[in-house]
């Protein structure tokens, strides 16, 4: 019904709350329970801390390449939230709001972006596949995801996220057209933060949306105001919906702002106005959910301080342990290769031991 | 026990493990309703359902990707390549996700898969249709690569193949898909992967080849067994990891060895033995390890073919030299 | 204008001519010279003799796999004929018609399929890319060809065919894409002859059309009756106007029926009905041209009959002589690798020919 | 005469080509505006506008697929993969066109252009960022392969890649990027395609290398050098056609070799080069031929990098091995 009424093709952009916080869609305002819009509120303020601290790790030296997600809270965690516990989610590397919200441990994550493979071994229970780092590969996981879902006769389904830059990849569009052919479960969330790199979204490709490529496969797609939490809930739940009875996958482009860097190496000054950061700063989706909760009074400015603290000594907190803790032993790059350690690769492992033993005796 | 030719072994193989365990699938272009363009798939839609044999849109990158989520989500896809020209589109998810799940999530994502296609020359075809490039996926870290050279072999390998837990390429030699007939168990039976087999065991020296080329040189060791020596005949089998143990004891023995394969030679899974045995059984070698092998060029349209691939005659000349190599 | 009138969304078909030869949408006419619609009628006999005369070879074991056009005529010479002599032609495999229509020599079409790379070396004025295998790889050639083009300010432009399931590939989308961004003066011709090997198209993508693709690049995209060479004519001279005048690419759905084999190795009857098949018997475009020219009076029965039996004799000398020259010399596998042959290659030739020495000896 | 390092060089080189001759056109993801994310292209777009250097969609295939077009038609497309590991998207056109079309259509069509990516280890990046897969490139018949390891090297190279009628995959050690400056005229040069260079002449030993290990390579021979003994130091520069003359030349005088990559072991450049050096030098080996190489796995993220990078001690102890060998 949302899907219906904004077609990506008369340039509808669908929201709900605007700029100021204020509802103006009353209509197609979520029902979300106090406690939700709350947890929403606190996650996303919590991946903002950690994204400040990262970057000021980086800055310090004591951080590797990081991709921050500032700007883009709402656009994930309005998505991410849609989904229960057994459903999957498929990440791009810029879906940090999204990862806190099914309770990845802040310890895995930071190990990742330090630089060890160990950040990306999850819980049993949790279903999030690792950081994917090729454009737009990881699509196609999730419809292979979603498919053996179906496949199993589940009501599983599965959220996948990736950039605007992702849209020119052939695998993009392999992937819509595979699970809008099979009707697989999926529910892809195009991150449109406006560049890849330094590429703005208006080079990339002449559709006026990226909503509209949907079309070319036979599926529902909508924009919608990422910056605007409760919009994306909308949308995704009525896709969430659809793919859970039968009904397929469904394209969301999430309309926002990458307000950082690419990653660390990046300087967005060389590509990008100052205004147009400016302007997008008061379109912040935080800004933007805080007013609303403060203006229905949900929460007060002190609590959201004492959180914000909490979140930055936990970020400290935990950063220092991973620092401890991250150097790798030989054996862990060998040891899953397979299944079973080859000979050949049990022989190169046994080498490198001889080198460092000679290396330890003296070079003897 | 039926007499089965090589394609039909690869029928019987994913049939009975389709049979077997219920997560198996299969799919790829033409694979479900047509069975294939070369029919290995023939009749499994019929058996086990439209969700179980599937057609697909045209899209290696999507088969092979699509094949990635399904593992991670319990099922063991077996998916086919129409042809090995045509596995390059998916190439990226070959080498940065199937090769790599395993290794970057710590074991907690594995991919029990096979990607399966018909290989290689010999069958008069168009461009793109007669490639061997094993080395180019030997290479990559976190896949295995296995090549049967009869029906035996590759109802066994197959089967391997779909019960391993590391994904796997496996490559069909499509020349000899009909060229013989063989009896092939209906039981359950493995082959290991990584194991190499001596087919025959000789004195003089060490014949290695893998696929179709097992042909050529079986072929070879006839004749040159004929003029009264003594060739021993390795089948490689897994081109990755490969059996060094098994190929280094056998040069040990000889002292003299000649590699044949389909594939170019520069670059070529022949230059990985040659290093390995050079590196192992230096002070065995006699002569320096010889290669039998596609050009370094493409292979050409078939009225060159011949020119290519290696011959029985071929083989023997390089076994020949080799043999007499300072004596 | 066409483009416009006819959108794909709306599940438009344009079609000038019917199946009965009737013009039933004049004011859309294309404005062709008796001359030149002869032309297309006797290429269209020509394309339809040599397919019959090819499969007919490879049954006798005298032909190699070949992949027939036949039923296909239509699509590819109401296209190509609105091409000019610098214009570029990227085609894939089925083409025939219009390699025939822009002069391509009949031995070399033969010596290709018969096995020689010697097939594929065009004359210097020939602009005619070789045969290309790979589904859709092809057209990303084109995009480079035509932005060459552009980038060089001539008024040249590029025509790429490929089939229904090549639109599955993502070297279709990114394709189509850079084209759109870039502007380059592409023509897209998806023949849509309902499959693609033994996938229908209907199982391809679940999109309604192959034109409506065309959205999800800014590109302009229509549906046109494929077995209709005024149609095909009409809507390629707009898309080549307004490439040739700087208005960027086009794509044009050729709506028509493979109505042979997809190759000599393939048996259709395993995934098709006779009936199908007989509905477009009824629909073929050399029988709807013929009727319009009898009807025009611009050619007569018998003319006809002398055409196809020229045809039919031109192809058996030419296919004989091609035939007896068609092996190929050792040499000739080296040579064309690279500008200068590698002193490896030189190496391997040089061993090669020993070989051939020690055989000529008796294997001493 | 100005000292650059190896990043100004390639752009110095670039821009003397783009200078030179206006079918040269530099495109890539970031390429233009930007000036790319490592500023190889720095300054290009602003000296010779929008039409010589290009932004492009994100999308490897198509940079790749759109330069066959380009250089079909008369341009001399030089295209940048953002990073090694991207260029597998558009392995697909690499193999099955840009290698291949000039042998295909019998010389009617050719293709000068250049593939150039940065690659290799140790800059602590992310996952794909650091690998090195110059065999499989080097496997692919109809393309050649080219490493430089200096800023003079790369610019001389860059512009014989530039000016080859045929298609070259030039790899840019990213390590090394800005590791150290050399006097790199501004006029114009070239350095042959297929010719290795001999950095350094010994007797004892014979070490061959190429891109950032160059560097490890020249640290261990002046380690041996101390030690007395008398390594002779070989940078390969270009991986295939590679220059097995000046290989054997030197393996036959010193009759000991160490060859170091950093790509993984097996089925590596390695392999060819010690299979090569044995069917040629045989006679001539006092010892097995050597290596050291990143290990046959996935270059580890970089808490684990120091481990799989060959290093200068990991090189002097195997040369020394090898010089040791039955001694
Ligand atoms: C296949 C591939 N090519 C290139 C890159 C290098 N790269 C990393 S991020 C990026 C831009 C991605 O843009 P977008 O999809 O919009 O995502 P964003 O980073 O803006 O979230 C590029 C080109 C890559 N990671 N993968
Ligand atoms: C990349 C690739 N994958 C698979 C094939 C094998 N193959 C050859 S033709 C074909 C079907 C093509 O269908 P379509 O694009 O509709 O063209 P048509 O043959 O119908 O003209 C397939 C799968 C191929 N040539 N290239
Ligand atoms: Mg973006
Ligand atoms: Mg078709």
């Amino acid at each position: 019904m949302i899907f219906e009424n904004y077609n990506p093709l008369e340039e509808k952009r669908f929201q709900v709350m605007d700029e100021t916080g204020n509802i103006v869609n009353p209509d197609l305002m979520p029902n979300l329970d106090e406690k939700t819009i709350i947890r929403m509120l606190r996650t996303m303020l919590q991946a903002r801390e950690i994204d400040l601290k990262l970057v000021m790790y980086q800055r310090q030296g004591r951080m590797l390449t990081y991709a921050p997600n500032i700007g883009q809270e709402a656009a994930t965690i309005g998505s991410i939230s849609v989904l229960e516990k057994e459903d999957w989610m498929v990440p791009a590397y810029r879906e940090l709001g999204a990862m806190l919200w099914r309770g990845m441990p802040l310890d895995k994550m930071f190990t990742y972006w330090y630089g060890n493979e160990r950040g990306s071994h999850m819980a049993e229970d949790l279903k999030i596949l690792p950081v994917s780092v090729p454009i737009a590969s990881q699509l196609l996981h999730a419809v292979g995801i979603a498919w053996a879902s179906k496949l199993k006769g589940t009501t599983e389904i599965t959220i996948t996220y990736f950039g605007d830059g992702a849209t020119s990849q052939g695998d993009f569009s392999e992937a819509m057209n595979w699970a809008a052919a099979y009707q697989t479960p999926v529910l892809f969330i195009c991150q449109n933060n406006q560049f890849a790199i330094s590429m703005p979204r208006s080079k990339q490709t002449r559709a006026h949306t990226l909503a509209q490529k949907s079309v070319a496969y036979g599926m529902p797609g909508i924009q919608v105001d990422g910056n605007d939490v409760f919009a994306m809930y909308a949308a995704s739940m009525e896709a969430a919906e659809r793919a859970r009875t039968g009904g397929g996958p469904s394209l969301i482009e999430a309309y926002t702002y990458r307000m950082g860097a690419h990653t660390t190496s990046d300087d967005p000054k060389r590509y990008r106005s100052d205004e147009e950061l400016d302007s997008w700063k008061g379109k912040d989706p935080i800004a933007r959910l805080t007013k609303y909760c403060l203006n229905k009074k949900l929460v007060s400015e002190e609590e959201i301080e004492t959180w914000r603290k909490e979140y930055i000594a936990e970020v400290d907190q935990v950063f220092k342990q991973v620092e401890q803790n991250s150097d790798m032993k030989p054996e862990e790059i060998f040891e899953n290769m397979y299944s079973k350690m080859t000979p050949q690769l049990q022989e190169e492992l046994d080498d490198y031991k001889n080198y460092l033993a000679w290396k330890e005796r003296g070079q003897q | 026990m039926p007499e089965l030719n090589l394609l039909k072994a690869v029928n019987l193989a994913l049939r009975q493990e389709m049979r077997r365990d219920e997560r198996v699938v299969v799919y790829g272009e033409d694979v479900g309703y047509e069975g294939g363009v070369f029919r290995a798939t023939e009749g499994l839609q019929q058996e086990f359902g439209e969700h179980r044999s599937m057609d697909t849109p045209l899209a290696e990158s999507a088969i092979v990707g699509t094949a990635v989520g399904m593992a991670i989500n319990g099922m063991i896809p077996v998916v086919e390549m129409q042809f090995g020209g045509f596995v390059y589109p998916a190439f990226n998810q070959i080498i940065s996700h199937v090769a790599r799940m395993r290794n970057r999530s710590r074991g907690r994502y594995t991919l029990p898969m096979v990607i399966r296609f018909p290989y290689g020359g010999g069958i008069r075809a168009l461009e793109h249709h007669s490639e061997s490039m094993e080395a180019l996926f030997a290479h990559i870290p976190g896949i295995k690569v296995v090549i049967p050279s009869t029906p035996y072999d590759a109802k066994g390998l197959l089967s391997s193949a779909i019960r391993s837990p590391d994904p796997v390429i496996f490559m069909e030699p499509k020349r000899i898909y009909r060229a013989f007939k063989q009896e092939v168990p209906e039981d359950d039976y493995q082959i290991p992967i990584g194991k190499a087999k001596v087919e025959q065991e000789g004195t003089d020296i060490t014949l290695i080849a893998w696929g179709a080329m097992m042909q050529e040189t079986r072929k070879a060791a006839a004749v040159l067994s004929e003029k009264g020596l003594s060739p021993e005949v390795i089948d490689l089998r897994t081109i990755s990891p490969y059996d060094s143990e098994t190929l280094v004891k056998s040069v040990k023995k000889t002292g003299r060895v000649v590699i044949v394969h389909e594939e170019p030679r520069s670059f070529g899974t022949g230059s990985e033995l040659v290093t390995m045995l050079t590196e192992k059984a230096f002070l065995y070698l006699e002569a320096p390890p010889a290669r039998v092998t596609g050009f370094s060029t493409i292979i050409p349209l078939p009225r060159g073919e011949q020119h290519y691939l290696p011959s029985t005659e071929r083989i023997v000349m390089k076994a020949l030299e080799t043999i007499q190599f300072l004596t």
